[in-house]
């Protein structure tokens, strides 16, 4: 730990350096080490102050920020309100961007540079979520970035930003290098150095820690965790994440859909997940507490609804369904079903931490309940192109807030699929219920906390009651250190060098 | 010569525009890029908006010849991921991945060449046996498991190498390499071994095949009737004519090596090509796959020239032609 | 005149799988100094294992078994490997029957002479080659410089039997034996190799042991003959004496059916049946199958009798009536 | 009107090349002698017997059937080796991660991976030697077109087509045998165009010519059956490989479905769980697929001595 | 390309004159025919060459415009030296090989202008024996097959039929039938060599074309061999091309010898007159140096020089460098065949000098 030197496994590789040209959450984790936002988040994914010192709405479209003083760019460059106005200019116009930041920054319609340390912000509407937006925007300089192409940050030239670090190397696929600011405005950072390293391969990730390769890895295989924790030389650190793992069911059809048939495969001529007793049979006939302790480990917490407590949105009570095979068979009888059905349950293979492993599960207990499962994992690829052209009647998919606020995926999963109002982007069974949107236009337009939260709760509730989607559990996000070293888990499931801390 | 260089070319130029196509075809039938790339907090319009950026709203043949023409003037895309030219990834990772093969080839060759020489020398003899034995379990092992257990005994158990990654590199002709730094070597062993597995094996069962059949050769008999001590007959008679199919086959095997660094590489972490192109399909980065896969087929190409040379240069009796016996 | 090489019961067995092939069975003869012995007999007959035997070239499974090898006097069978290597090449040259074969295909013909000076001299390689290109200049192969440093896939099939016969002719040595060394060649070729032979062997006083199937080459060549049967001598004499008055029957048979020796369109004299194999040859007279004459003393072994001076015969039952043939 | 047989004398010596060998002695026989030679070889002939046999009669001797979800328990799940079940099974050789018994999985494994590799090796075979005797036999034009497709073919990693085709077509048992196949039949064409090269310059291929024999037939009946021993060779090389191959296919994630593990899956699936100790949901499959390509090879090494006409004596 | 061009070889077509055998229709006459071996040009040489590459196309004129009659009963032997063309020439008599110019005339009629069903009797008339009895044989087949599947396929016997048919033709070729159901390699060369006759005589051929087909025995092996051609000539009438480099062979055999050298035939007479009178100088080389049991320490010579490549023959008289007679001429023109006595013909400038 005095070596000074902190050397990190990452498992999902960092595409850029550029903050702006890939939406990804390792390139955004890499990101805070080297940029920094007007407003950052706590390892529970509540907003506190980044660069701004303070922010407050004046109006209902009017938001002014007061920036912290005295911050310097790696280079040498002020950082200024005038820096502020320039980075939401770029943010959502990097060239050849494959997924960009202009989502956080399309409700802005002006941005006024009040003086150096104040600048203020003008909504198109009424529009609450503004900090927790620009929390996912990193600021550049104008001087510095004013011409700056993706690739001049990837080479050093102009990856200049006030984080703690600054950058040193990038080698695409295998490594970045920094070292200590040692002019950071917030606290001194205990490395000298950090060796940030990608390596995909799960074995090979903890392989590297347990040989000494490396102090701190992420996204600890489920199947390693009991044994890391058993090793004295190890230590965990774990959170309940922000991600969801659920079911999606095919409601883009009433004749019927592709993968539910009869007990004997014949067609149905209806789509059954149109009613809501097989829909809640299929939910009931689920033993999420034996898939988070066999499959995942115990890596997860069972799921009722979208987030877990402590964020905001949560509907408290709202708890995972108990297992109930009978109530489940008792339920498909009434449906019409009582000789079970045939269904094929697809997923990805390669995308959430143990996909495959979780639908073949799932598989099991509905075949139990007279649902003969077939289930067909698929690499992620094919499956989400698949998955949206709503080519399967049920799926398994992964959600991670990054906001940690209910809006998210209330308006992207459940909400009707609406490209106007840029709502159910990712309702890829097309689910739709009036109530529901109504609820959420609304909450997305109250800029009152409380009166905002109470909206998504109901909106929620709506949404699981209906069973619009299966929620299935939520995942931990689990780190684990080499003796030496403490990590603070964080919920977003960034991995960074300033949550990892020499032990005492 | 000059045919057999027209010739080539000309065949050359056919297989890369039909590698094109198909390579093309392949890639887009797989999968859409933006599913994957995309932040899943976007929404419809942001969807529509990086559709845009990547040039995937144009109709596919337009796309093609869009890439055709820039291929043309040596331009294979930018990936999607990165941002960068494919070509410059590309051969940013070229190192590494030239710097296993290479190790993993000198170790066949090295290893290979000795072990089936005495094998074929010696074709009833227990060692020979169990030289043939253990080269069939080195063809047999699939590489994956081996690298696993390399791993697992190696780097994790015993705590001699490292497990993963490539180590400090040094500079040398402008480019990386690790081979210059004890840690850099000690990085190498695990992966290379674990790559030359199987070439090991081939070297030692075509070096035997190869010497089994030249004894029983007239000229051999002939050169020991010379006077010739067995050192010079199996050393200069024998070795000369087996090194050629050996030699051939371990220069065409480079490629293949190379190509097989994949499964190496993304066991090892080692930061090559083979990893870049197993992460690229991951997801969809189309212009990296389509250059890594054109530069293979160029690779391809060049390997079977240089073979063809280097077969004539030590067959006498070769003259170029447009296939090797 | 003291025997240049003498043979004594020579024996040379292969230990197969599907038993011991009695290749060389109980063969003696001997060779004065520039004499042309000519060892006839059809395929399999054990020609060539005997010519091996004198170099002690007999591959395992093969093994001489008995027997002594007197060269100038001592006996080769003694010797250690090195020794026997020392021998060959340099007192004991030999000569094979397939040209495109006996060359290594890959070495320039001056390497391949080079060596084989280097292999018992210790000269400069400079003097080596000098010595080479006398050779070739020997053997009546014009622009020997130029034909150094060919390869022998650039030669013709006579040439290169020349070629063989100068790196034969290298070190001068006292016996050549030559296996069939004709036998792959045109007429018009084979009178050319068999007159540079005649001439060097007549210069030199080389003795030589011309080994062939053809009755007719050695006719014109060889002052002795010695007609082998399934790994016996079965008859041996002056070659005058054995062509016209063959005293065994196979030998008559022999000649007999040569077509040049019968009347034109009439039916040849035939020997009946076919070459015995080796391995299960019964006990007694090897011939006994095909012989007009044999009876029931002939399932006995015939012992080798000399009938008449300088000839030995092994047959119980032998035309010693003169008959005109 | 005939002679009486000239070499009737003879007949009661058998011929030379036949010397101590039984009378009536067919290729077939000459061939199972030669390879009985090598015990070796008959043991990892034995022994491959026995695997085929294991996998045949999966269904019958395998204690459950890995693929049927209902008869799997997510609580019996990872199970060290000789552990018993919540429904009072005992798993031989442990569990899966999904409950599912490794020595029945092993079993099944065998099954597909056996079929996987003989059936890839199988259509690769017809494809492959149709085009390379077709090719070899009437030469010139088709020969150029179907050779410059088997370089193309082989110039390109097999395992690259592989991922390539797989990452096309999707997952599934007969996609992966559609891309070894396509990877594959390259390697027969060439070997069955050169032997049939030289063998169609035989002089009983000619002989057949002259009896105005059809083409079909000279192909099939005179050229086929004298090409086969090097594709035998190929054959049994290209099974083993063709396993391996599926193997490494679908520890890249790319094989078969995981439901229905061949035994690369079962090892990838185990692979996971061997740092964590759990060793046996990646160790047994492992020994199988090994035990099973060792003893192709081992059958296939002895094939090539046997088969190769330039080490007979 | 090749040599010069030569303005008086005999044309095509033309009548060769016979050797006194009067009207008679040969069983088998050649005319002008010619066989290449060439290597054509692909795009890429086309696309060199115009770029001023230096190539040539490579041509072998294996058989260079050549005329022979063979009457039916006659055996004719056919000499020369390794590469001179023997058997491609008795490949294309014998309907393997399609000649690259020229007609082949079965008992007076183009064979090229047979209808479908006589051109298949046309073939099956004319059978082949080969020089290796190993590669002759498929050895995947039993004796029996290789005997018997020309006759059955053909519709010549019976299925039946064929067993005794079978046994039949063995018989004649001096098998044992009973080693009807053997391979092979359970024979021995002459045993084989026995196999090829049976087989090329039980689809009933009347002119055989014997390719070295004894060359590869042992001496007491060939001379039976040699015997049972002369036993089914009487009985069966057979007329022979008999193909060998043992000039001893042809000698003991023929009625009529023709000798060839590089691709051309240079000299043709009845068998007593070739050796008795041989006029071609290459004839009386080769003769000179064969080795006979007569000639005891005889001293060796050798034709000087090597035998030309038939990619780059010589120009004019393809004999003319190793010819002790050589003219200028002989560098330039191709001697034509012409009489030089009844039935005796001879391609050599030295017979374009006035009658001695
Ligand atoms: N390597 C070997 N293994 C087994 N037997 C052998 C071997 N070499 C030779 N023989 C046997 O030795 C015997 C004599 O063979 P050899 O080569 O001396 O005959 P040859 O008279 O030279 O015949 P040819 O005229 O065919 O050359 C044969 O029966 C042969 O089978
Ligand atoms: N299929 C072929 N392709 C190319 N060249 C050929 C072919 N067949 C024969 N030739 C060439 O034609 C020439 C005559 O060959 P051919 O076999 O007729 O000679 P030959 O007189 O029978 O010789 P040998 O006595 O060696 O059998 C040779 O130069 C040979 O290389
Ligand atoms: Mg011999
Ligand atoms: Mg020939």
């Amino acid at each position: 730990a005095e070596g000074q030197t902190v050397t990190i496994a990452v498992g999902a590789p960092i595409t850029s350096i550029d903050p702006h040209y890939h939406n990804l959450a390792p390139n955004n984790a890499m990101a805070e080490h080297i940029f920094e936002r007007l407003v950052q988040t706590d390892e529970r994914a509540r907003p506190m102050p980044g660069l701004a010192e303070s922010w407050r709405a004046i109006d209902d479209t009017t938001w002014e920020f007061r920036l912290r003083s005295g911050v310097k760019f790696h280079n040498g460059s002020d950082f200024t309100a005038d820096d502020v106005a320039f980075t939401i200019a770029r943010a959502p116009n990097v060239p050849n961007s494959p997924s960009s930041f202009g989502i956080y920054t399309r409700a802005v319609a002006e941005v006024q540079v009040v003086d150096p340390l104040t600048v203020r912000f003008r909504t198109r509407s009424v529009y609450p979520l503004l900090p927790t937006d620009l929390a996912q925007i990193a600021i550049l300089d104008r001087e510095t970035h004013q011409n700056a192409a993706t690739e001049d940050f990837n080479s050093g030239k102009v990856a200049f930003g006030t984080g703690p670090y600054r950058f040193i190397r990038y080698v695409p696929g295998d490594r970045i290098e920094l070292e200590r600011n040692d002019s950071h405005w917030g606290p001194r950072q205990p490395w000298q150095r950090v060796n940030y390293r990608i390596v995909v391969n799960d074995a090979a990730r903890t392989a590297a820690l347990l040989a000494g390769d490396v102090d701190l890895i992420d996204q600890v295989a489920t199947t390693d965790i009991a044994r890391l924790r058993a090793d004295p030389r190890v230590s965990i650190s774990e959170i309940v994440g922000l991600r969801i793992i659920y079911l999606h069911l095919d409601r883009s059809r009433s004749d019927g859909t592709p993968f539910v048939t009869g007990p004997n495969g014949e067609p149905l001529g209806r789509n059954p997940l149109d009613d809501l007793r097989v829909r809640r049979a299929l939910s009931l006939s689920i033993d999420r507490a034996a898939i988070v302790e066999r499959v995942m480990e115990g890596a997860a917490i069972p799921a009722g609804q979208f987030l877990p407590e402590g964020t905001f949105g949560h509907v408290p009570g709202l708890e995972a369904p108990k297992y109930d095979p009978e109530a489940a068979r008792r339920l498909l009888a009434e449906a019409g079903f009582p000789n079970g059905l045939r269904v094929t349950l697809h997923g990805p293979s390669d995308r959430y931490v143990n996909d495959a492993r979780i639908i073949q599960a799932i598989g099991q207990m509905w075949t139990r309940i007279g649902i003969r499962t077939t289930v067909e994992p698929l690499p992620w690829t094919t499956f989400i192109a698949r998955a949206g052209r709503q080519e399967f009647s049920l799926f398994l998919v992964g959600w991670g807030s990054a906001t940690g606020e209910a809006s998210s995926p209330l308006r992207s999963l459940v909400a009707t699929f609406d490209r106007e109002k840029g709502f159910g982007a990712s309702n890829r069974g097309r689910y739709s219920n009036k109530q529901l949107d109504a609820l959420l236009e609304r909450a997305l337009a109250t800029v009152d906390d409380a009166a905002r939260e109470k909206l998504l709760q109901d909106a929620t509730r709506i949404a699981i009651e209906d069973v619009g989607i299966i929620p299935l559990h939520i995942q931990k996000n689990v780190w684990a250190a080499r003796r030496g070293f403490t990590h603070t888990a964080r919920a977003d499931e960034l991995t960074r060098a300033m949550d990892v801390a020499p032990a005492r | 010569m000059t045919v057999y260089l027209i010739r080539r070319l000309m065949q050359s130029a056919v297989v890369v525009l039909a590698m094109t196509i198909i390579l093309f075809l392949g890639v887009y039938a797989i999968g859409d890029p933006v599913e994957i790339l995309i932040s899943p907090d976007a929404d419809q319009i942001e969807r529509e908006r990086a559709i845009a950026a990547l040039g995937l709203d144009q109709p596919l043949w337009l796309q093609y010849l869009t890439f055709l023409e820039n291929a043309l003037r040596g331009d294979l895309g930018r990936s999607f991921v990165f941002n960068e030219p494919a070509l410059r990834l590309i051969l940013q990772k070229m190192p590494a991945t030239l710097e296993l093969a290479l190790a993993a080839t000198l170790f066949a060759v090295l290893l290979g060449l000795p072990l089936g020489l005495w094998a074929g020398l010696r074709p009833e003899a227990l060692s020979s046996r169990v030289i043939m034995a253990g080269s069939i379990l080195g063809f047999s092992l699939p590489t994956f498991w081996v690298g696993l257990m390399l791993i697992m005994v190696f780097a994790v158990e015993l705590g001699w190498l490292p497990s993963t990654g490539r180590g400090p590199t040094a500079e040398f002709l402008g480019l990386h390499w690790s081979f210059l730094t004890l840690e850099g070597l000690r990085h190498l062993v695990l992966p290379a071994i674990n790559l030359s597995l199987f070439k090991i094996s081939l070297v030692i069962r075509l070096t035997r095949a190869g010497v089994r059949e030249t004894v029983l050769m007239d000229y051999v008999k002939f050169a020991r009737a010379k006077g010739l001590a067995p050192r010079r007959v199996i050393f200069v008679h024998v070795l000369k004519n087996i090194m050629i199919p050996v030699l051939t086959v371990t220069a065409l095997e480079f490629g293949s090596t190379i190509a097989f660094s994949v499964v190496t590489e993304s066991i090892f972490a080692w930061p090559g090509m083979g990893k870049l192109i197993i992460d690229s399909i991951y997801v969809l980065d189309r212009p990296v796959i389509v250059a890594y896969l054109m530069i293979i087929v160029l690779m391809f190409i060049l390997l079977n020239f240089v073979v063809d040379v280097m077969y004539s240069a030590l067959d006498p009796r070769v003259r170029l032609q447009d296939q090797r016996g | 005149m003291a025997a240049t090489l003498e043979v004594r019961s020579l024996r040379a067995h292969f230990f197969t799988k599907a038993g011991v092939v009695k290749a060389v069975d109980d063969v003696s003869f001997s060779i004065g100094e520039g004499q042309v012995l000519g060892l006839v007999g059809e395929s399999v007959s054990g020609k060539s294992v005997t010519g091996f035997s004198i170099l002690g070239l007999v591959d395992p499974p093969g093994r001489v078994v008995g027997g002594e090898i007197l060269f100038k006097g001592r006996d080769l069978t003694k010797l250690s490997e090195e020794e026997w290597r020392r021998v060959r090449g340099r007192d004991i040259a030999m000569i094979f029957q397939d040209p495109m074969m006996t060359l290594n295909p890959v070495l320039r013909i001056d390497t391949q002479m080079i060596e084989t000076v280097l292999a018992h001299e210790k000269v400069s390689e400079k003097a080596a080659r000098a010595r080479a290109r006398e050779a070739l200049v020997q053997v009546g192969i014009p622009s020997p410089d130029e034909r150094l440093r060919a390869y022998p896939h650039q030669f013709s099939g006579g040439m290169r039997q020349r070629v063989a016969i100068a790196i034969a002719l290298l070190h001068r040595p006292a016996l050549i034996i030559a296996d069939e060394p004709t036998t792959a060649l045109d007429v018009t070729i084979q009178g050319q190799i068999l007159y540079e032979v005649q001439k060097l062997c007549r210069e030199m006083g080389t003795s030589l042991i011309w080994i062939t199937h053809d009755l007719a080459v050695v006719a014109g060549l060889a002052d002795e003959i010695c007609v082998m049967y399934a790994g016996r001598i079965v008859e041996k004499g002056p070659v005058d004496q054995v062509l016209d008055a063959p005293l065994h029957p196979y030998t008559k048979g022999l000649i007999g059916s040569v077509p040049s020796r019968n009347v034109r369109g009439q039916k040849l004299a035939q020997i009946p049946g076919m070459t015995p194999s080796l391995l299960s040859l019964p006990p007694g007279c090897a011939f006994r199958a095909r012989c007009p004459r044999a009876d029931a003393a002939c399932l006995a072994e015939p012992a080798l009798t000399r009938p008449r001076p300088g000839r030995e015969i092994r047959c119980f039952h032998p035309h010693l009536v003169d008959e005109v043939v | 009107m005939t002679p009486p047989s000239v070499e009737s004398t003879a007949l009661g010596v058998p011929p030379r090349q036949a010397a101590a060998a039984p009378r009536e002695e067919t290729p077939l026989r000459r061939f199972v002698s030669d390879f009985a030679e090598s015990r070796l070889a008959v043991v990892a002939f034995a022994a491959f017997v026995l695997i085929v046999l294991a996998a045949l009669l999966a269904p019958v001797i395998a204690p459950q059937n890995p693929y049927d979800l209902a008869q799997l328990d997510i609580m019996d799940g990872r199970l060290p080796p000789g552990s018993v079940g919540g429904a009072g099974f005992t798993y031989l050789l442990g569990t899966d991660d999904q409950g599912r018994d490794m020595l029945s999985g092993i079993l099944y494994g065998l099954r597909i991976s056996l079929a996987v590799g003989a059936g890839s090796a199988f259509i690769a075979f017809c494809a492959g030697t149709a085009l390379g005797l077709v090719a070899a036999y009437f030469g010139g034009r088709t020969d150029t077109v179907i050779m410059r497709l088997v370089d193309l073919q082989l110039s390109f990693p097999a395992i690259l087509v592989a991922l390539m085709i797989l990452a096309f077509l999707g997952k599934g048992i007969i996609n992966v045998v559609i891309a070894i196949v396509v990877v594959e039949w390259a390697y027969y064409a060439r070997t069955v165009r050169g032997t049939a090269l030289v063998e169609r310059r035989r002089e009983y291929i000619e002989a057949a010519a002259c009896l105005a024999l059809s083409h079909a037939r000279i192909v099939f009946r005179h050229l086929l059956p004298n090409c086969l021993p090097p594709l035998i060779v190929v054959g049994t090389m290209q099974v083993a490989r063709a396993i391996a191959l599926e193997a490494t296919l679908s520890f890249l994630g790319l094989g078969v479905p995981v439901t229905e593990p061949s035994l690369g899956l079962l090892i990838a699936n185990g692979y996971e769980y061997l740092l964590s100790g759990r060793y046996w949901i990646s160790f047994y499959p492992g020994i199988a697929l090994l035990v099973t390509i060792v003893v192709i090879n081992l059958v296939g090494d002895q094939l090539r001595d046997v088969l190769n006409p330039r080490l007979r004596r | 390309m090749g040599g010069g061009e030569e303005a008086s070889a005999p044309t095509a077509g033309a009548p060769v004159p016979t050797h006194g055998a009067g009207a008679r229709t040969p069983i088998l006459s050649l005319r002008g025919v010619s066989r290449e071996f060439r290597k054509p040009f692909d795009l890429a040489a086309r696309l060199a060459r115009r770029l001023g590459a230096d190539i040539r196309e490579e041509v072998v004129h294996a058989v260079d415009r050549v005329d022979l009659d063979i009457f039916a009963g006659e055996v004719v032997g056919l000499v020369g030296e390794s590469g001179c063309g023997k058997s491609t020439l008795g490949r294309m008599v014998a309907g393997i090989l399609p000649p690259t110019s020229g007609t082949i005339f079965w008992k007076g009629r183009d064979r090229a202008s047979f209808p479908p069903g006589e051109a298949k009797a046309a073939k099956l008339a004319v059978q082949m024996i080969f020089q290796d009895p190993y590669a002759s044989l498929n050895p995947r087949l039993r004796v029996g097959e290789i005997i018997g599947e020309a006759p059955l396929v053909h519709g010549l016997v019976p299925a039946a039929e064929l067993e005794a048919y079978v046994d039949e033709q063995m018989r004649r070729a001096g098998l044992d039938p009973a080693f009807k159901r053997r391979y092979p390699h359970q024979f021995s060369g002459g045993q084989r060599q026995r196999i090829g006759i049976a087989r090329a005589l039980a689809v009933g051929p009347e002119f055989l074309v014997c390719d070295e087909a004894v060359a590869a025995l042992d001496v007491s092996i060939q001379a039976q061999i040699l015997n049972l051609f002369m036993d089914l000539r009487r009985e069966l009438g057979l007329t022979y091309l008999f193909i060998s480099h043992d000039l001893g062979v042809v000698e003991h055999l023929s009625d009529r010898v023709v000798i060839m050298y590089l691709g051309r035939v240079v000299e043709s007479a009845p068998a007593e007159e070739v050796f008795a009178r041989p006029n071609h100088p290459y004839t009386q080389a080769l003769l000179a140096e064969v080795p006979r049991i007569s000639n005891r320490k005889r001293a060796f010579a050798g034709v000087k020089g090597e035998i030309p490549s038939p990619l780059a023959p010589p120009a004019g008289c393809h004999f003319h460098p190793r010819c002790s007679h050589a003219m200028p001429i002989c560098r330039e023109a191709a001697p034509p065949l012409r009489e030089v006595a009844p039935g005796h013909l001879s391609a050599c400038h030295l017979n374009d000098r006035p009658a001695v």
